[in-house]
Order: structure tokens, then C-alpha cells, then sequence
């Protein structure tokens, strides 16, 4: 037999069964839990560390000598370590725990705009954002008395890569720019676009809340200079979100918020600050969660991942050819490289009410602007119906989705 | 005009023959598609109620101790779920509305979109409702 | 039999049995968790809570028209309700979660600095604060070139009233004060100096991290302008912070981070932002812990709480009898009314020292400057060891304690 | 000069006739009182090193191909602690410094001090001795 024959295929079944709300019912009928770029199900090994390091080996970490602080200081800095491997960064160091991308973004265009950013200077900003890598940078821009320029994106939800260069000029300080639109779906083509930023002397943030669950990241090779995700997202606890940056970057920026274990020394009259990463921890940090992350991270790394990635793909190609099949249905975002997600409308009727249905048949699925408003204003629609997927999923529920959204519409036509 | 409470004691008796919550939904739906159309005069963000999900608005008309509503939503369901509420308290006094316990909504088990925290803005328009009927109080 | 005689006294007994660490040993010694300042250990229902939430009704909030959005939703909401009566707020939406109370402190120290300190302004901050609810005044300081002024204490410990009055101008913006010092266990005299600050237009941060686990607040009564916890030492899981600000005062700030949920509408020109509480949660907030944390309130709500604070009044005073029984032994901190802690000193013995010894006896407790450095310049020392007390504590880990504390007291002199 | 894998050795030989925490402690505690001082000149910041809890010092000289060390800390554990790091390094050359692997410490049950998260500077200070080595290598 060649090896390859004995290569067990993703055992699906097996897989689901490590999470444990898979198993659950709503309304009656199974839960088909399609809502996953929202937020992803976490498998049982999280919620036992969660139980285990509460019930065995709690209490705050950093600087206390007792050997519970001594413990969950180790457990939480082993995530730290896990999260560098993880995504490939060079130091330990550049990796800082926040509460959430949202935080993260935040964090940057506060911090990178107080040090590097002035008056006239541009900042460049994806039309595939999302509300947390767009908003930051308005907010940015008006305060910095900079210029806020949208690199534009064609119908089919792929960015517009002539414009680029006309976009990116010496002035530009940093580009934002999603690796995966939520919204969309739509895979930006970062291997060509951070070059072009950096050729002009542009840092790029990378959102990759979307692209974690569905894409092996190394923000060396793509030479991000910063890149952010959540925990939630990836199968890990809520609460928790890694913010990268490049060490000389997070070096020459001013602090963010300040308080205990950021500080070196605290005078009346003025303090200094800690090194990295605890320059950016101020505060007692999320201890459980990101201990929790690190178990995420495990359950991942042990993963098939190379078979999930290809289940979640074939799930995501039998439910486009589904809803292409579906009169008045239309696909927003056809872009070529998409995550498993599919956006759409359906002609006169309204995704609140697909929503509703669809959840009286145990299926979860996300209705609305996705906080991504000029995406769906670029697309004439006041919201779309969006069903994700993750690696947990199953043909079978991909088809009872389907027959389930034919009865939604017939129902509301 | 029939009083507020019989009404709704009305509706519980009309649901209470629908068996699942398919039929539930298609009666719903079609009560969304026969709610007559507000005037498009008031489709505006004065007459709008906050729900972010689908969009609700109202209009209210007041003559001889009676109030007349209106009300249009982009979501048929939620038309559906607001001529209910419209059928309940339209062409009634302040005074009755006002005192008025909303309990029909649960009762015919569409109580979940009622939650506060729904985007779908019914629980608002009650409120509105109420208000409305509050300010014209003696 | 009166109705007195058969009111149970305080069950320790049974309340520690609730509380599933405190059965664990360390070094093969019974742990005696005296790190209470520092985080409270978690009642079982916390972690039951964190367990079935995840296992079965998980989904991120608001927006969501699916069932488990729906209910998650309104278990995350529920808190809220709940803290607005465990702390006696006025409104809910003046209950914002936060990842913690120095999360909290930063958002006014920029916001409520951004809309109402300018130059010249001054902003008191009594001399008794935590790094947390000083730093961040600091920075604040120096961005609104105002001035900042420390209310300075007496060598008890205790704020010093008569400097008060000297302090407060009509030029004074806001007070930032903590209700109990975690680096000396001071209350402070908040009935008293609140209406002083208010009496020249300033208004007043309350620091509540410390206070809240051995006191009833009500925000009300004490009319404070804002007031912070973090649920971590509530008995709360890690990663939650509470910010309570009066409803005119929040709305009359800026936003501080932003993304997705604190907008209503974005347009590339411009956003519009939420109403409260959103406007100031930015991002998928930390759902799971905001709602267990609703289950810390239940258990405290449901705890004998009169009987819970005479159990640790009686135990503290044991244990600063026990301790002024040593020689060479000094307390730090001297006030009349204290929290359930005790801050020491001794001769010619390193608080490390300590420390590492008293671990090897099973006992957890804190040593160090407790990121309170410029009340150990106050005091003219390094830094000391302390031993916090919650009201699952006993008498006879009291007892140890003190035999064990005088067994490495020997063996370090 | 005894070889620095032979001094390691003898300590956990030494230690092996301890017989709980208490009496390894003492030992630590005792030497931490003879472990000759540093002179004061050399307790600055430039030779201090990280760890928070208590301060480290630690002063170098080479000759001859050969590194002293002395140290010095506030925290008598700690002294005692790095009076054992310093006995195994003192007068070795950069290279056996360079090469050696420390074992000890953990053999004699004293590795929970050596955690990088541990605030009292031991392991900075080893660091900063293999560092110095290195800087003298040919
Ligand atoms: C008085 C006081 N304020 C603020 C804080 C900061 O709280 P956190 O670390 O949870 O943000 C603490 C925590 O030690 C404290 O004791
Ligand atoms: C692309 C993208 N960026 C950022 C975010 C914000 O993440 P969080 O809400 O976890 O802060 C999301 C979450 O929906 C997202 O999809």
C-alpha cells in the first residue's frame, strides 16, 4: 500500500465531537452553525484549561514570588511563545495581548500615528475593511490633520491593484488593509501589495481576524510591520486579541494606555516605561483567556490542517454552486481567492427576514451591513445575508441549508 | 372599535389554529404584505424607529380623543409583526392605550422578537406607542 | 427561641467548599491564598458558568438575529442590569465594560480629558493611588498642559484633610481617588471629601478595584462623577473591567475606541456614533467573562454578606494583633479604617525573602512596591510584604500564618 | 581550579545530604551571609540587573584569560543563589564559561528560581555571564 492510501482522509465526525455545542439543538432542529466569521465554537480542551487553571492554578501573574502567580505567569507566557510560532514572528516580544482586533487597530493608529504620522501626511485605507480598520483611521486622520485616501475595489470585490500606485506616494505613512473581508469574503493579494507600500516607505497593519481560521499565517515572509487577530476568531476564548508589530516599530512608539506592569518607575514628577511587550500590557491582562488561547492553539497545531482546509474549501465550492442555482439569488463579492464565506441577497426579499426563517430551522447565519457599511453602499444594498463556514461544518449541513433557504424564500415571495 | 384586550385575546384565538411555526410565519407574512402602505411623506427619519436591523417607521394621527396609526417596515416580518401591534392600538384613545399590557405577542409565541436587545425595532415601537398615547394624556 | 438564635452564623466551611481551589495543596502544604488584593480566587459557579455558556449557547452579540446570538445577547446585557443595581447606578447604559479598571481609568483620563481639561487646568490625584489611577493622569497632564497636584497623606496612611481644601480650585477638573488603597488597605473618607470637589466644579473618579470585594458601593449616595472595578478581584473571571460614569458626563465625551458596534452610520467622510453604553464598547466585547462575571454578582448577592465582612473584620484584626506581636516587625499603614489587609516590614529581612519562604509554606502572598512605588517613597522603603484577606479565609490559616511568618523571620536574621 | 561541570557536582553532591526545603534553604540563606560583598562602587545601575523584586549587581574583571565575578543583591535568598552561580563560574576561562551548561540548579531543587518570569534577576544573571564569556572569546 502507498502511504498515502493509509492517510486517514479529515475525519469529520471525530472532529466535531471535540466541539462540544455542535451537538446542540435550536428551535428543534440541529444547530447548523453557520456564522462563524462572526465568531468561531470553541473545542472542549479550552473550556477544560478554562476550568482546570481557574480550579487548580489561579492568581494574578508578573512579580508575585508565590508559586501560583510563578505558574500562571509561566502558562500565560508559554501563549506568547506559542503565538510567535504560530505566526512566525522573530521575537517573543512583538507579540502583546489586547482585548480584541478591535483593540489592537486602536492601539496602532493611536500610538504609530502619534509617532510617525503629521499634518499632510496620508494614510491609505482598503475598500474591503471592516468598521474596526476603517473608523480607527478617520478618527486617526482628523486628529494627525492627515489625509484619509480608500483604495477603491472593482465589482467583483477584488481591490482595484491599478490604483495602487497612483494611491501609494511618499507622503503615505502606513497602509491598512485586511488580509480576508469579512464582508466579502474576498483574499487580498498581500504578497504584491506590501511591497508596493514599503517602495514608497509605507508601514502596513494587516487585519487578519478573518484569515486566522482559515489560512496558515508568517508575518515575516509577507514582511507585515504590524498584523492583528482575535482569540474568538480562532477558536479561543472572547476577550483576548495579538497585536504584532516589528520590535523597532512598537519601540519607537509612545505608550498606550498606562498603569501597573507597564512601568519601570513611577514618580510624582514623571515615570518611564517598561520594555516589551508589557510596555503595551498595562493592567492585570485577560490571565485565563489567553492561557485558554494557548489551547486553542494547541488543538490547531494538532490538527489535520492541511485535510481541514480542504473540507471547509469543498463545502464552500458545493455551497456556491447551491446558491448560484437559486433564482434572484446574487452573490455579492465573486471574487477569485475567497475565504469559505458567501455573501448574498435575494431578489425582494429582505436578509432580516431570510435570517429569521433560517433560524427557525436551527440555522444560524449572520444578516445585515457586517460592519462594513461603504462596502455594502459600493454594492447598492442596505445588507446581505452571509453564511461562513469553518472546518467543523459538514456537507450535510451545507445541503440542508440550502433546501432550507429555498423554503425561506418561497415562504416570503 | 373593539377594546385593546379583546383584540389581542382575538389574535391568541386566531393562532391558536395554526399548528407549527411555519403556518405562524406565513400568517405573519401575510399580514406584512396586506398592512396598507404608509405615505411615503413619512418614511423619513423623523417618523423612523431605531432597530438597526430592519427598518420601522411610524406616524401617528390624533383627532377627537382617538389616535391613528401608521406604520411600514422594509422587512416583511417585521410589517407583519408591527400590523399586529398596529391592528391592537389603532383607533383607540390615550387612556386606553396608555394602560394597556401588551401580553399578546407571547402568547402567541412570537414573544422572542420582542427582547430589547432584537434589532428588529417592535419592542421600540411599543414603546413609542405608549409614549405617544402617554403625551396626549389629559 | 428568638429569631436571632437561629440565623446561621457565617458557614466558612461550607463557603470555601464553593470556591475549588482552596482545596489544592501547594509544596505539599494546604494553600493559604493571602493574595486576595492582588485576585480573588472564583467561586464554582463562575467556572459552571464559563463552561455551559461555551458548551452550549455561545455566539457573539448584538446584531445577530439567530437564536444563540439572541441569547448570549441577553445574558451579556443581564450583567449589565445587574451591576447597575449591585453598584446603584441610575441608568444602565452608565455601565460600560472595559477590560479591566485600568482600561477604565485610561478611557476618562482621555476622553473626559479630551472634552474638559485645557491649559492651566489642574487635576488632583490623592496620594494614596495605585499606578492605575495615577499614570494615566500623568500622561494626561502633560498632553492638556495642565498641571497635576498630589493631595499628600499623614504618615498613617490617611489622606490629609486640612491640605484638602488648599488643593481644590475652580480651576481643579477632576479628583481621582481610590476608595481603598491596595498598597496600605486605607479607606478612604470619600463621604466627606466628594462633596469638597464637587463644592469648586470638580468631579470625581472613584477607584473602586479594592474596595468592592469587602464593601457595598452605591455610586448614587456617594454621587461619583465615574467610578471603576475590575471583575477579577469580584471574584469574577479575568479580562472585565467596569467603567461607571454619570449618563450627561459620558455623553458629553468623545469616543474613545473605535469599530464595529459604537457606530451608527460610516461613510468614508465621516462616522456617527452610537448611543450608550456602545459608544465606549468598540469591538466583540469579552462576552463569556462579562456573563459569568453576572454569575459572581448572583453568588455574592445570594452570600450572607453581613456575615461574610464581620468574619474578615474579625480575622484582620487577629492578624495586626498577631503581627504587632513581632518583634521588629512594622506596619505600613496605619489608618483607623482599613480594608482586610496588612502591609509590613521587618528589620533587617528583604519582603523577597519572605516571600519565598512563606511560599514554601503553602502561603501566598504579595511582595513588593504593589505598583504603589511613590507610597513606598513615603514611607522610605523598597517595598513590603502583604497579606490580603477574603472572607473564605480562616482563623486557622490566620494562626499559620503568623507561626510560619515568625518560623522564616529565623531563619533569615 | 576545579572544572565548572565538577563544582556543579559537588553542590548537588552537598545538597543531596539535605533533607528537606528547610535545611536546603538554611544553606542558601548561609551562604548568601558569606558571600563575600561587592564593593560599593560597583552597586550602580550600570551593573545592575533586571528583576524586579530584588537587585541584582554583578561586577567583572579579566586576566590573564581568566573572568572574576562578584555580585551582590538586597535579597538574601538571592545572594545565596548567585553565591552558588558565582562559585561554579569565578575564574574560569571564557571558554569553559562560554560552553558550560548549568544543571545544577535544578538538580538541587532550586530550578522554580530560575524561571524567565521569576522577578529576582538569577536568570538574567547567568545570561549575562555566558554574555560576558562570549564577549571574551578569541
Ligand atoms: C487600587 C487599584 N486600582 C487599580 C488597579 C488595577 O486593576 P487592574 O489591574 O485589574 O486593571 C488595582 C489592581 O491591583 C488596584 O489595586
Ligand atoms: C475583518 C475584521 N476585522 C476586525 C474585526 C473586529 O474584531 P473584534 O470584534 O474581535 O475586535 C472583525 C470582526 O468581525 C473582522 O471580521
Amino acid at each position: 500500500m502507498l502511504k498515502s492510501d493509509v492517510m486517514p482522509s479529515f475525519e469529520i465526525e471525530k472532529i466535531r465531537k471535540d466541539f462540544p455545542i455542535l451537538a446542540r439543538q435550536v428551535h428543534g432542529k440541529n444547530l447548523v452553525y453557520f456564522d462563524n466569521a462572526a465568531s468561531a465554537q470553541k473545542p472542549k480542551i479550552v473550556l477544560d484549561t478554562l476550568q482546570n487553571f481557574y480550579s487548580q492554578d489561579y492568581a494574578n501573574v508578573h512579580r508575585g514570588v508565590h508559586y501560583l502567580s510563578q505558574i500562571s505567569t509561566d502558562a500565560f507566557e508559554k501563549t506568547r511563545d506559542a503565538l510567535q510560532v504560530f505566526i512566525g514572528a522573530k521575537h517573543r516580544e512583538e507579540i502583546i495581548f489586547t482585548a480584541g482586533s478591535t483593540a489592537s487597530i486602536n492601539l496602532v493608529a493611536q500610538c504609530f500615528g502619534e509617532a510617525f504620522i503629521g499634518e499632510g501626511d496620508e494614510i491609505l485605507v482598503s475598500g474591503l475593511e471592516h468598521h474596526a480598520n476603517l473608523v480607527p483611521w478617520q478618527i486617526c486622520a482628523q486628529k494627525r490633520k492627515a489625509v484619509l485616501r480608500i483604495m477603491p475595489m472593482l465589482a467583483t470585490g477584488e481591490l482595484d491593484m491599478e490604483k495602487l500606485p497612483l494611491l501609494l506616494t511618499e507622503k503615505t505613512k502606513i497602509l491598512a488593509i485586511t488580509a480576508t473581508s469579512n464582508a466579502l469574503g474576498t483574499i487580498t493579494d498581500l504578497v504584491n501589495i506590501i511591497p508596493l507600500a514599503h517602495q514608497v516607505g509605507a508601514k502596513v497593519l494587516v487585519d487578519g481576524a478573518q484569515s486566522i481560521a482559515h489560512t496558515k499565517t508568517d508575518v515575516q515572509a509577507l514582511d507585515a510591520d504590524f498584523w492583528v487577530c482575535s482569540s474568538h476568531k480562532l477558536f479561543g476564548p472572547t476577550g483576548v486579541g495579538v497585536l504584532y508589530g516589528k520590535k523597532d516599530l512598537l519601540e519607537a512608539m509612545p505608550v498606550y494606555q498606562s498603569g501597573g506592569d507597564m512601568i519601570k518607575t513611577v514618580r510624582y514628577e514623571s515615570s518611564t516605561y517598561n520594555e516589551l511587550p508589557h510596555k503595551f500590557e498595562a493592567g492585570t491582562p485577560n490571565i485565563a483567556d489567553v492561557i485558554a488561547l494557548g489551547s486553542a492553539l494547541d488543538y490547531i497545531n494538532n490538527l489535520d490542517w492541511h485535510g481541514a482546509m480542504a473540507h471547509e474549501k469543498t463545502l464552500h465550492e458545493n455551497l456556491e454552486k447551491g446558491l448560484l442555482g437559486i433564482q434572484g439569488l446574487r452573490i455579492i463579492g465573486t471574487a477569485k481567492h475567497k475565504a469559505p464565506l458567501s455573501s448574498f441577497v435575494v431578489e425582494g426579499v429582505h436578509n432580516y427576514d431570510l435570517g429569521v426563517l433560517l433560524d427557525k430551522m436551527g440555522i444560524a447565519i449572520r444578516t445585515g451591513h457586517h460592519c462594513a457599511e461603504p462596502i455594502m453602499d459600493f454594492f447598492g444594498v442596505a445588507g446581505t445575508a452571509r453564511a461562513s463556514l469553518a472546518f467543523y461544518n459538514t456537507q450535510a449541513e451545507v445541503d440542508y441549508f440550502l433546501e432550507s433557504l429555498k423554503k425561506a424564500i418561497n415562504m416570503l415571495r | 372599535m373593539k377594546d385593546i384586550q379583546s383584540i389581542q385575546e382575538d389574535f391568541v384565538q386566531d393562532f391558536s389554529l395554526l399548528e407549527d411555526w411555519t403556518q405562524r410565519y406565513e400568517y405573519i407574512i401575510d399580514l406584512g404584505k396586506t398592512l396598507p402602505k404608509i405615505d411615503d411623506l413619512y418614511k423619513t427619519d423623523e417618523y423612523r424607529i431605531k432597530g438597526c436591523q430592519s427598518q420601522v417607521w411610524l406616524h401617528h394621527r390624533y383627532e377627537n380623543n382617538i389616535l391613528y396609526f401608521s406604520a411600514d417596515s422594509d422587512a416583511i416580518i417585521t410589517k407583519g409583526l408591527i400590523a399586529l401591534v398596529i391592528a391592537v392600538f389603532n383607533e383607540q384613545s390615550p387612556e386606553a392605550i396608555a394602560k394597556a399590557e401588551v401580553n399578546f405577542i407571547a402568547k402567541i409565541g412570537l414573544g422572542e422578537h420582542l427582547s430589547p436587545t432584537r434589532a428588529n425595532g417592535l419592542n421600540s415601537m411599543i414603546q413609542k406607542i405608549k409614549h405617544i398615547a402617554a403625551n396626549h394624556l389629559a
